[in-house]
């Protein structure tokens, strides 16, 4: 099989050094001196065909791009081969079918030039070597110095406590899924994490966040729960007054064991 | 050692590009050289770097060979990597005011209040020296305690804890509140 | 210069120690010195590094200053990391060539002119650090645009972009079209 191919008369070429359809097709057209502006394209388009059936042959990777350029090659070919259309002879200034190949042949050619040149400059240049530097191992040998808490006021700290009960008061973490799909124990979660943060106690009505119907009877069953638990627990100064409700000593055991 | 030009020139530069230090042996392996002739290399090059005109120092490290720079080089080096110090980050003031408020209090707490997990922030502020683990909570696990520290009260110019200024809770639910409000208004 | 020992011998650390090139502003400013001085202390440098006894060089930059290894020392570099460097792909070399004189660009336009998917040669410049994402270009997709490193113009000893040697791509093209035209003008 493989005699056959290499028996095949046609232009000796070097296969595998091609970077890909372009760079073979410029090579042929070098090879045969041919102008790059004016590319015989039957000939070429041949060319190109036979050249990539011998890669083919040769079991080396014929990747698409080949495939589609030899595709295009043939569609140039054949709009040499059938007779004008009368509307394209009336128009007179038809494009060039190559034109777009030829453009980007050029610009190819151009980078395979530059590519040339860099690689000149790599081995003209010689080769270096640097240090390659540790810059957290050369820093830590340095003691920070100066006040960490340089420019943080009280007001700072008061701010970044606020922050934490914003996030409290808005229940990030029920108000990401749909009012059916809370737990009772992630609304567990939300209630004793307010009733928490607030030493002096938290009104009851604070508590119920009317978001839905649904999410004002979870919370009140995980009102109940955290009472009958003995995490939080009621007081009330008068009888008509509002209930408050405060942490217990037990509040923090759901972490144990964290 | 005038012949050796070539060599003592390929130390030094091993000597930069190596990271880690680099022992007599494998010198005089990849410089095609004896272990004495090496020894004498670096000694040769010692005495180039002792002049005042230079700024380098070969160390020597679990037998091992390395350049650096001179000690007297450090204020140098100090101002090129200078660091601003960097101020705390959101997440660590957040944990530093549960802290003042709460403490002691464990990394669980500090967690469940936040809704979010604390490690880093807690890492910074250890590392900052302004908090400090002031003992282990009784129950399952022993979780570490946490507390601040003296450089926090001194910061603040504090006493003690107790003259920690009292939060107005009840404000902050307020505005909390309002700004729940507005943006269930708006959706 | 001789009362410049100190400075002398600080540029020398600090040139040990920064990670990337140092500018003359820069080290002048560290250094206390005018920028006069300093390229005075580097010229000064570079001299002692010239001794064939010294395998220290200093390159440019960017306008900054880097200090490496002389070419002739690579082999001893090479024998240490186990590794003769080998030279680019020539794949490597065509995907280089187009960032460098087109960046930014999308790895899709570089597979467009390349006329072949560049994605390995591409990935292989990222890993070495010739080349690096630079930004996002606008519209569908939003694409990585990617242009040239420091590193890329240290390895091919070019001083800035500018260096590169010219192509004048907008003529060559203009010449296709110009030719292209007077062929059609024949038929």
């Amino acid at each position: 099989m493989k005699k056959e191919v290499l028996a095949k008369p046609g232009p000796y070429i070097e296969l595998p050094a091609f970077q890909g359809p372009l760079d073979l097709l410029l090579h042929l057209i070098q090879q045969e001196k041919i102008d790059i502006y004016d590319i015989p394209i039957a000939k070429i388009a041949d060319q190109f065909i036979d050249a990539v059936r011998q890669m083919d042959d040769l079991d080396m990777e014929v990747t698409s791009e080949f495939l589609v350029l030899a595709a295009q090659l043939l569609y140039i070919k054949s709009r040499y081969l059938l007779p004008k259309l009368p509307k394209e002879e009336a128009e007179g200034e038809a494009e060039d079918p190559r034109q777009e190949l030829v453009e980007r042949l050029i610009a190819y050619r151009s980078f395979k030039e530059a590519a040339l040149i860099l690689g000149e400059l790599e081995v003209s240049s010689g080769k270096k070597y640097f240090r390659t530097v540790d810059i957290n191992e050369i820093r830590s040998q340095f003691k920070e110095e100066g006040d960490p808490l340089e420019g943080v006021a009280f007001t700072d700290l008061w701010e970044a406590f606020s922050h934490v009960i914003v996030r409290a008061e808005q229940g990030v973490e029920t108000k990401t899924v749909e009012p059916d799909e809370i737990s009772i124990d992630k609304m567990m979660d939300d209630v004793l994490r307010r009733v928490i943060l607030h030493p002096h106690g938290t009104r009851f009505s604070q508590l119920i966040r009317g978001n839905s119907r649904m999410e004002v009877i979870m919370s009140f069953l995980a009102l109940l729960e955290l009472l009958k638990e003995g995490k939080i627990r009621c007081e009330q100064s008068a009888p008509q007054q509002d209930i408050h409700l405060l942490p217990t000593e037990k509040a923090w055991e759901f972490t144990e064991g964290e | 050692m005038l012949f050796r030009e070539t060599e003592i020139a390929g130390l030094e530069a091993l000597l930069l590009v190596a990271g880690e230090p680099l022992t007599i042996e494998h010198l005089a392996n990849i410089l095609d050289l004896n272990s004495p002739d090496i020894l004498e290399l670096l000694s040769e090059l010692r005495q180039r770097y002792s002049s005042p005109a230079c700024g380098f120092m070969i160390f020597e490290v679990n037998g091992g060979f390395k350049l650096g720079t001179k000690p007297e080089m450090s204020h140098y080096i100090e101002t090129l990597y200078h660091q601003p110090t960097q101020g705390l980050s959101g997440a660590a003031l957040e944990v530093l005011a549960i802290i003042a408020y709460k403490q002691p209090v464990t990394k669980g707490e500090i967690d469940f209040l936040r809704g979010v997990q604390s490690d880093r922030a807690l890492a910074t502020l250890v590392e900052k020296g302004l908090t400090k683990e002031i003992g282990r909570k009784e129950g399952p696990g022993r979780p570490i305690l946490y507390g601040t520290t003296e450089q926090f009260l001194l910061h603040f110019g504090l006493k003690s804890l107790k003259n920690l200024p009292e939060l107005d809770f009840e404000k902050m639910r307020e505005e909390a509140r309002e700004e729940l409000d507005e943006e269930l208004d708006k959706e």
